[in-house]
């Protein structure tokens, strides 16, 4: 088995030009204009042979006439195409795994989970997506707080865009759950909450009086009224502070949906505690059905991502298929899509996502806002990234052509200003197109490789160094590949 | 739409041919005239604002600046462009014996608004072993009955090595006829078409050593037209496939003779089999006694003696490289042409295979190779084995297999273009090439006058990701017709 | 064994004769009777001679007095028949040892003294067709005979056939061949050629030969039309058993077979399946209904023609669907299945019309006599007798 | 020297070592140059080293030497002084190794990465027709190991499972199709005298197997004398070609030998009397362990190879203490000794530690050195080929830091058909 070696062979390279990124990430180059390439801004028209300027990490100037000063460092990209960076909404996929046992568990942050040596994150700098909404997956009923990072990083403190986001919760039942358990579970939360809270507010009270060396006076209702102003927020335990924040409207809540009918349970849960202005509604496919009641509910949502959604007349056997995402835009409600956890396929690349609803007769703007500024605006950070506009993260992904042909690569991704991915430099894909050589052992080298062997002949002997410690066995990357899908 | 042209794309618009074919054009009844802004004929050429007349499901004409016939039915699909029917020459269509039809039972109409939009996926069948939970397989979740892995809707052919709708009872079936377990009623089909599929070979099971015969059969138009030939190519199997998918074959060890107790168990086996087989047809045929182990029945030493005169094609299935030059070597030894199929490893031995001057059916590929995922057969999947094939000169037809969600054969064609193939070989590949391998080449596959009407007209360009097939004919009748949807 | 029970039948049978002798009218007088062609007519006399049928005449026609039964309001109707019965016998049918096995005879397998042929009489059924275990591709000839007998009545009505065949995935095997059907299919083209060329069994040839005819059962859509492609042909020489939802084969199956039994029906069954009966009969395929007994109830013939005709079903096609043509099917059509003169005077009373499930089973003669007379109660009698 | 350098902050995405950083970024330099010593010039080399052991059957050493390789075969082995490299070679410096001819193991399965897959098709006992050459990946990590061992020739043989469980292949340990690897096709047919058929088959004892051997060796040898009259013109019929026994025909022809898996005093007397005896095959002896050494007066009175390995040690109940099995069979007599390691039962590449071990227990290095490599050879029939460092021999050898039968010496360069295959500067396996 070739690959083995090849990974072994592979990795260092790897890890030297795809994620040097990282290295840099302290001290980007101040200043970077990518020029000459046709901007799609997502965000306003498309600027063709235009200039975008990244000062300190953001986009200080965009346009046909920029002046670049002239200690920016100059890329030319004329013939390609500048697209905002694209973000996966909702991806469970760089921890190990995708959801506690534990149903309800507020006071878990993804923090604890997140992998950045996963290959999905490399994957995803490949794909062109800049910015992932960490989140556990849809098997929970209050899952963990969730974060926006970005694919580089070796901590996740230093993948971080935002944090937190939100809170996951499913009115879908959890695995081995059913729906009845599954909503008085979700109910019982927060009427438990309700309850702390008063009996907090009543110890807090008599906490108080104690102080002052005083025996309680009043009832237990005066005395929670009086307690609750005492309350400080340090005061609440793990178990309820997120859920409190979450009440509040101070955190987001990523609601899952299961099937259509799950729809209003869950617009009603968040209506009736409090967070509805804040809620998200990650939708399961057969939702589409109570697209009325979404538009109605005027929540941003996320839809599953598997596009195509098929079901068989019982009478007459026959297959009817829908094509989600153009129900949602013949509704006018706006969506984010998702790439499809299978690496094999094509639906891994929201471009690609993007691509299949324009063949189903979604407009192009609306696919493109669709992984994009749709995406950034659900995530509350529309402000900061989504877009190519002055004043947004410099988050940028350069195509070889259309982002909705296929035949486009990602040629290079900017995060922060800072050049996280060059398709030159990736051995992965140079390897998986037998353009490495597999195994310097075996194959003849290249020729300008092997005049540099011939010429390196009497290699100096401090060389020696470094190959006694080659690194030693690395996992085979099959075993993180089916970590990252399971 | 927006959609820019690569380079290889101009090139072809440029060395366009003004008009290909120029054949007065017939009025009749029955005529249709397909215009559209460029014409693939499936040679590699391209015609732009170009005219298919179809006359009586016949082509007729094809070319530009042709006029159009009195009375003629036009279908007129701006910016959109014309391909001939494409062909799958080793199409996995629905395992018949393992199709998961939802059972109607009392609570069969619940059943189906929870569960049949999964059981439409072939995951169901990759569980194979029908455990109760098979309707409710969940994608990116474990079975929960029989524990089967993450069933995925669209797994790589090979992984699904539990499942199997080939005859158990003996290594060596080719008497049997994979038309016998197909369901030209199943919505396979309703698929492959809506992908711009016409003709497909639908290919067995590589469970046996020497599998059944295929079957070449239309995927739309009256059921009665369907089957173009009811036994084509037997299949032969290198490689682990035939011990290890379906109910393995099992060892004698310390256990009870049962019915799966026999050879092979191992790849070497495999080539025995083979070897046997052929051997004792051979002594058949002059009237000489045969036995032995692993000697096959007489009705398959029937088929396989008209495989020995190369009556009956064969086809045999490889993907390793090890196990492609055991068929090279095995074709050596009984003088045998044949087609490769799958070839995942083939861009291992291109030289051997041009040099055999074999075909080879390769596919289906992925954006990343399936042997990043669990299948051993699978790992050494590259890239670039199709330009490989491609640039040593090797006849190639792509496939997609078992894989048609959407849009099978017409992504792995994007596949291949994103893979650096250029767009003419990736258009013969999956039209010309495939027709002239399964020997169909004199009715379907181009689109030129004489040969019979499967069109597909494409919303934008072929093969690109926001275009689909909006008109399908065959043998000049509508098919399909999406152009108000 | 078998003549052993046959003659203890004989014996009981005489010996209840002699106490029934009243019991066996001259004719019957029927206010309603259902007609060859599966309507309801009115007012007739069926004259009966020496257990046959002799002539049907308009009621006032037929002036004799003595010696009739008449029921003016009740429905007079053939005895029904269950073709897919294993009444009697349902242990001893299934043979494993081999897929193609023509030899064995489902009469072999009978007990004529069984319980269960009661209760099928007292639910209307006169005759019942017992075939192999559809587990082989070919499993044996299939036997039908009569669930009562009077003196002098052989029950058997025919013992060595229709030839029994089976294509779907029921004869599926993990011990022996064939494990699919791919190898179904082969199999049973080797052995149709070799019966072709005059080798193989002597049923095989005569199936091949088009003299002894074939019952196929299929499971899967797929299954009915791999059995047209391998049995059928050319010649409509078998009739398919299949009960699952074939609707676009119909046009095929009126051109490729002589009928198609399905049944039994339940209620919740998917409407589909339910409206298959109505759109193969519409499209001149002849339906025949299967009741299934013992291990469906006895009443289950009457639910699945109720439900047939519920989904759209011809009411008439639905009555000759229970009497006349699984008779023909049986190829036993000479003897019962109908109300003509020269057939048995093998009937059935019902309260009202047979597909009305509310109908009642008044009384039952075979061989014009009457070997069940429901015990109810004065008010709620239709029938009279003088 | 042009090194591209590169950040040493990174992502590990396979694991959390990220303190293997900086080492990598230093093993990056290394790769940018790769096969600095494999560049060819017209396939001709020159490995000036400090020690040539040539293995001929001189048993000739060369100190301070010159190997000229070209076209994959050696060309000429000399002494510094004694000759002037020619131009057009490309001098390959290591004035302080060893040049040692590249290792054989005689007996080993490293057919592929999932080798247990496809070696015993145990559904009959006896399994003429198969062949391992089906199997054979060349691209395995099994394989590559053995580059790096110096191990450049391995008879691939089936399993052990049954009684005759097909014919082996010698093939090299590189190249990149089975074809280009194979030295020899079929190699050897497998034998498996009792133990392991005796535990995988219920109710097959000795008696049988060795019956049920016999009959099928007396059939494939009718066979084989049934052409051979009719080859030999001697006016007999044309016998009828048969796949099951054509293979044998090269067995008694003493084109390749029989390889039997034995290893115990009354199945190595078996062996001897059946095979080596009455059917007058080339035999050779595999495995040769528990007390197969008492049958060493047996051995070289029939003057068969026998190799031994993988396990070298017996502990001896009646005499209560423990023999070295090398040992012993060298001490009964028997020169013709080799070793094996049945890998990847033991590791390929561990092939020199089965010398090494065996020295430990009284045998001596330089024949434990022969038995690695020209005593295999000659067992194999394939000492025309490969075995010793002589002109006219294929360029198969290793370069090794010092003696291998000595555990601290390390192979640092494997050259197979005169091209390096592996080179632990660009990639070091061990």
């Amino acid at each position: 088995m070739e690959k083995g070696v090849n990974m072994r062979s592979m990795w260092p390279l790897l890890t030297g030009s795809l994620l040097c990124a990282a290295s840099v990430f302290g001290a980007p180059p101040a200043k970077v204009a990518l020029e000459g390439g046709r901007i799609i801004p997502v965000v306003g028209d498309d600027i063709s042979k235009g200039t975008v300027l990244i000062e300190h990490g953001k986009i200080t100037a965009v346009g046909k006439h920029v002046e670049v000063p002239y200690d920016a460092m100059v890329v030319d990209v004329s013939g390609k195409v500048i697209f905002p960076g694209m973000i996966d909404t909702h991806s469970a996929r760089g921890m190990d795994i995708r959801n506690e046992n534990l149903p309800v568990t507020p006071f878990l942050d993804v923090y604890d989970a997140l992998d950045p040596s996963r290959l999905y994150f490399e994957d995803a700098l490949r794909d062109g997506i800049t910015s992932i909404h960490a989140i556990v997956a849809n098997n929970c009923v209050i899952g963990s707080l969730s974060r926006v990072i970005h694919p580089i990083g070796l901590t996740p403190d230093e993948m971080t865009l935002q944090a937190p986001v939100a809170l996951k919760l499913s009115v879908a039942p959890k695995r081995r759950s059913d729906r009845m358990v599954q909503m008085a579970t979700l109910r019982e939360t927060f009427l438990e909450l309700a309850d702390y809270l008063e009996n907090l507010a009543e110890t807090k009270y008599e906490e108080s009086l104690e102080k002052e060396d005083k025996k309680i006076d009043v009832g237990p209702e005066e005395a929670r009224k009086r307690g609750k102003p005492l309350i400080k927020f340090e005061d609440y335990d793990d178990a309820h502070r997120n859920l409190i924040k979450l009440t509040r409207g101070e955190l987001g809540a990523f609601i899952y949906c299961g099937i259509a009918g799950d729809v209003g349970r869950a617009v009603k849960l968040a209506k009736d505690n409090g967070f509805f202005g804040r809620s998200t509604l990650v939708l399961g496919d057969a939702c589409f059905k109570a697209v009325s009641e979404i538009k109605e509910a005027g929540r941003p949502v996320v839809l599953d991502p598997d596009l195509l959604y098929r079901e068989r007349d019982p009478i007459t056997g026959d297959i009817k298929e829908t094509f989600i995402p153009k129900v949602f835009a013949d509704a006018g409600v706006a969506f984010s899509l998702l790439p499809y956890p299978n690496n094999s396929l094509a639906e891994r690349y929201l471009n690609y996502q993007a691509a299949r609803c324009v063949r189903n007769g979604v407009d192009r703007k609306t696919a493109l806002e669709s992984i994009t500024i749709n995406p950034a605006k659900a995530l509350g950070v529309g402000d900061r990234i989504g877009s190519i506009e002055v004043g947004k993260v410099a988050n940028l992904v350069v195509f070889s052509g259309d982002p909705l042909d296929f035949e486009s690569w990602v040629d290079m991704v900017y995060i922060n200003g800072i050049r996280a991915y060059e398709r030159k430099d990736d051995v992965r894909l140079k390897q998986l197109f037998g353009d490495e050589p597999a195994e310097v052992t075996e194959g003849e080298a290249p020729e300008d490789e092997k005049k540099k062997g011939a010429e390196a002949d009497d290699k100096p002997a401090d060389d020696a160094d470094g190959k006694g410690e080659a690194p030693a066995e690395t996992p085979s990357d099959k075993a993180n590949e089916t970590g990252t899908d399971g | 739409m927006n959609n820019p042209h690569n380079s290889h794309r101009l090139a072809l618009r440029v060395a366009a041919i003004a008009t290909l074919f120029v054949v007065a054009p017939q009025t009749s009844a029955e005529t249709i005239v397909i215009k559209s802004a460029q014409v693939h004929t499936g040679t590699g050429a391209v015609v732009q604002d170009g005219m298919v007349v179809i006359t009586d499901g016949s082509i007729t004409a094809v070319g530009a600046n042709l006029s159009v016939p009195a009375g003629a039915t036009v279908i007129d699909v701006q910016g959109g462009s014309v391909t001939p029917g494409l062909i799958d020459a080793n199409a996995a269509i629905e395992a018949s014996d393992l199709m998961i039809t939802p059972k109607r039972t009392a609570s069969s109409v619940l059943h189906d608004v929870f569960c049949v939009k999964h059981s439409d996926k072939p995951i169901a069948g990759c569980c194979g072993s029908m455990c109760s939970r098979a309707l409710q397989h969940v994608d990116g979740e474990d079975c929960r009955e029989c524990g089967f892995p993450n069933t995925a809707p669209n797994l790589a052919v090979g992984v699904r090595r539990h499942g199997s709708l080939a005859e158990q009872s003996s290594e060596v079936i080719p008497h049997t006829r994979v038309i016998d377990s197909v369901n030209l009623r199943s919505p396979d089909f309703e698929r492959l078409l809506s992908g711009g599929v016409t003709t497909v070979f639908v290919s067995a099971d590589p469970a046996a050593v020497l599998t059944s015969q295929g079957a070449i059969v239309r995927t739309g138009g009256p059921m009665a037209d369907r089957i173009v030939r009811e036994a084509d190519a037997v299949k032969a199997v290198m490689g682990s496939d035939p011990f290890l998918r379906g109910p393995r074959n099992t060892r004698p060890f310390r256990q009870y003779v049962d019915f799966h107790a026999r050879r092979p168990t191992t790849r070497m086996g495999v080539t025995w089999v083979f070897r046997k087989a052929l051997y004792d047809t051979q002594r058949h045929g002059q009237g000489l006694p045969v036995g032995g182990a692993d000697t096959p029945s007489v009705p398959a030493m029937k088929t396989l003696s008209k495989m020995l005169t190369g009556e009956v094609p064969l086809r045999i299935q490889a993907r390793m490289q090890r196990d492609i030059l055991s068929a090279l070597r095995l074709a050596k030894e009984f003088d045998l042409r044949f087609v490769l199929e799958e070839g995942t490893e083939a861009h291992r031995c291109t030289d051997e295979l041009r040099a055999a001057d074999v075909p080879v059916i390769y596919g289906p590929m992925y954006i990343t190779p399936a042997g990043y995922r669990n299948s051993t057969e699978l790992d050494g999947a590259r890239l670039h084995t199709m330009r490989a094939l491609v640039d040593a000169g090797i006849e190639t037809a792509l496939t997609a297999n078992d894989l048609r969600d959407e849009d099978g054969l017409a992504r792995q064609a994007m596949y291949a273009l994103r893979h650096g193939v250029p767009l003419d070989a990736v258009m013969r590949s999956i039209t010309q090439t495939p027709a002239k391998l399964l020997r169909v080449d004199d009715r379907v596959g181009t689109l030129e006058p004489g040969k019979q009407a499967d069109v597909v007209v494409w919303s934008d360009g072929p093969f690109e990701a926001t275009s689909k097939p909006l008109v399908v004919l065959i043998n000049g009748r509508i098919v399909l017709d999406k152009r108000t949807g | 064994m078998i003549r052993l029970s046959r003659s203890l039948l004989i014996l009981l049978s005489v010996a209840s004769c002699a106490s029934a002798s009243a019991q066996k009218p001259d004719a019957i007088m029927a206010g309603r009777y259902v007609a060859p062609d599966g309507t309801i007519k009115t007012d007739t006399a069926i004259v009966l001679d020496r257990g046959k049928i002799h002539v049907t005449v308009a009621r006032d026609v037929y002036t004799k007095t003595d010696n009739i039964v008449a029921y003016p309001n009740a429905v007079v109707c053939p005895g029904l028949i269950d073709v897919r019965s294993r009444i009697g016998a349902h242990d001893n049918l299934t043979e494993t040892a081999h897929a193609i096995d023509p030899a064995a005879s489902a009469i072999d397998s009978l007990d004529l003294t069984h319980r269960d042929f009661r209760a099928a009489v007292e639910a209307g059924i006169t005759a019942v067709m017992l075939s192999p275990t559809e587990n082989n591709l070919v499993s044996g000839v299939a036997a039908t005979v009569k669930t009562a007998r009077v003196s002098g009545d052989d029950p058997v009505l025919r013992g060595d056939g229709p030839l029994m065949f089976a294509v779907g995935s029921t004869v599926f095997s993990e011990d022996r061949a064939p494990t699919s059907r791919i190898g179904s299919a082969a199999m049973l083209r080797e052995a149709l050629d070799e019966a072709k060329a005059g080798r193989g069994h002597e049923r095989m040839r005569l199936f091949s030969a088009g003299s002894l005819e074939g019952l196929v059962v299929c499971e899967d859509p797929m299954d009915v039309s791999a059995a047209l492609r391998t049995l059928a042909n050319g010649r409509p020489s078998i009739a398919i058993v299949h009960t699952s939802d074939a609707h676009d084969l119909a046009p095929e199956l009126a051109r490729g077979s002589r009928a198609v039994v399905v049944g039994p029906y339940a209620f919740g069954m998917s409407p589909r399946t339910l409206s298959t009966a109505g759109v193969y009969a519409a499209a001149g395929v002849p339906v025949v209904f299967a009741g299934g007994t013992p291990e469906a109830s006895v009443g289950s013939l009457r639910t699945t023609a109720a439900l047939a005709v519920r989904y759209g079903m011809d009411s008439a096609k639905a009555r000759r669907a229970m009497t006349v043509l699984p008779a023909t099917l049986a190829g036993v059509s000479e003897r019962v299945g109908a109300i003509h003169p020269g057939l048995d005077a093998d009937l059935v009373v019902f309260s009202d019309d047979p597909l009305r499930l509310d109908a009642r089973v008044l009384d039952v003669y075979i061989k014009g006599v009457r070997v069940y007379h429901a015990d109810v109660r004065a008010d709620q009698t239709t029938g009279e007798t003088p | 020297m042009n090194h591209t350098t590169y950040s040493t902050r990174h992502r590990n995405p396979w694991g959390s070592a990220l303190s293997r950083c900086a080492i990598v970024a230093g093993l990056l330099a290394l790769i940018a140059v790769p096969v600095a010593r494999a560049g060819e010039n017209a396939g001709r080399l020159a490995f000036r080293v400090g020690k040539v052991i040539t293995m001929d059957p001189g048993d000739t050493v060369i100190n301070n030497a010159v190997v000229l390789v070209s076209n994959g075969k050696i060309e000429r082995v000399a002494r510094q002084s004694e000759m002037t490299i020619p131009e057009g070679y490309r001098v390959i410096e290591a004035p302080d190794k060893w040049l040692v001819p590249g290792i054989i193991d005689a007996h080993n399965h490293t057919v592929a990465n999932f080798w247990w897959m496809d070696l015993n098709d145990m559904v009959y006992l006896t399994n003429p027709g198969l062949r391992t050459l089906e199997t054979i990946e060349p691209e395995n990590e099994l394989l590559k190991d053995a580059r790096a061992g110096g191990i450049t020739t391995v008879m691939m043989i089936p399993g052990s499972g049954t009684n005759m469980s097909g014919f082996g292949t010698i093939s090299k340990t590189a190249g990149k199709t089975v074809d280009e690897m194979v030295l020899r096709a079929p190699g050897s047919l497998k034998i498996a005298q009792a133990g392991n058929p005796e535990w995988y088959w219920y109710g097959v004892g000795r008696s049988f197997m060795n019956y049920n051997t016999r009959q099928t060796m007396e059939k494939a040898k009718a066979y084989h004398e049934a052409w051979q009259a009719f080859e030999a013109g001697e006016g007999a019929e044309r016998p009828e070609f048969d796949p099951v026994f054509d293979d044998f025909r090269g067995l008694f022809q003493h084109k390749f030998p029989v390889t039997v898996h034995t290893q115990i005093y009354q199945v190595v007397m078996t062996t001897l009397d059946m095979l080596k005896k009455k059917l007058d095959v080339r035999t050779v002896l595999d495995h040769c362990t528990f007390d197969g050494y008492k049958t060493a007066p047996l051995t070289v009175e029939a003057d068969v190879y026998a190799i031994n390995g993988p396990r070298q040690y017996n502990f001896d109940r009646a005499e209560r203490k423990m023999n070295g099995n090398a040992a012993r069979w060298w001490q009964g007599g028997v020169k013709k000794l080799g070793l094996n390691t049945d890998a990847p039962v033991v590791p390929q590449e561990e092939l020199p530690y089965q010398a090494a071990m065996a020295c430990w227990y009284g045998w001596q290095p330089y024949p434990a050195l022969r038995g690695l490599t020209r005593i295999p050879a000659e067992a194999l029939l394939i000492d025309d080929r490969v075995g010793s460092v002589e002109a006219g021999k294929d360029a198969d050898f290793g370069i090794w830091t010092g003696d291998p039968i000595d555990p601290r010496s390390a192979c640092e360069m494997t050259v197979i058909n005169g091209k390096v295959v592996y080179d632990a500067d660009v990639r070091r396996r061990f």
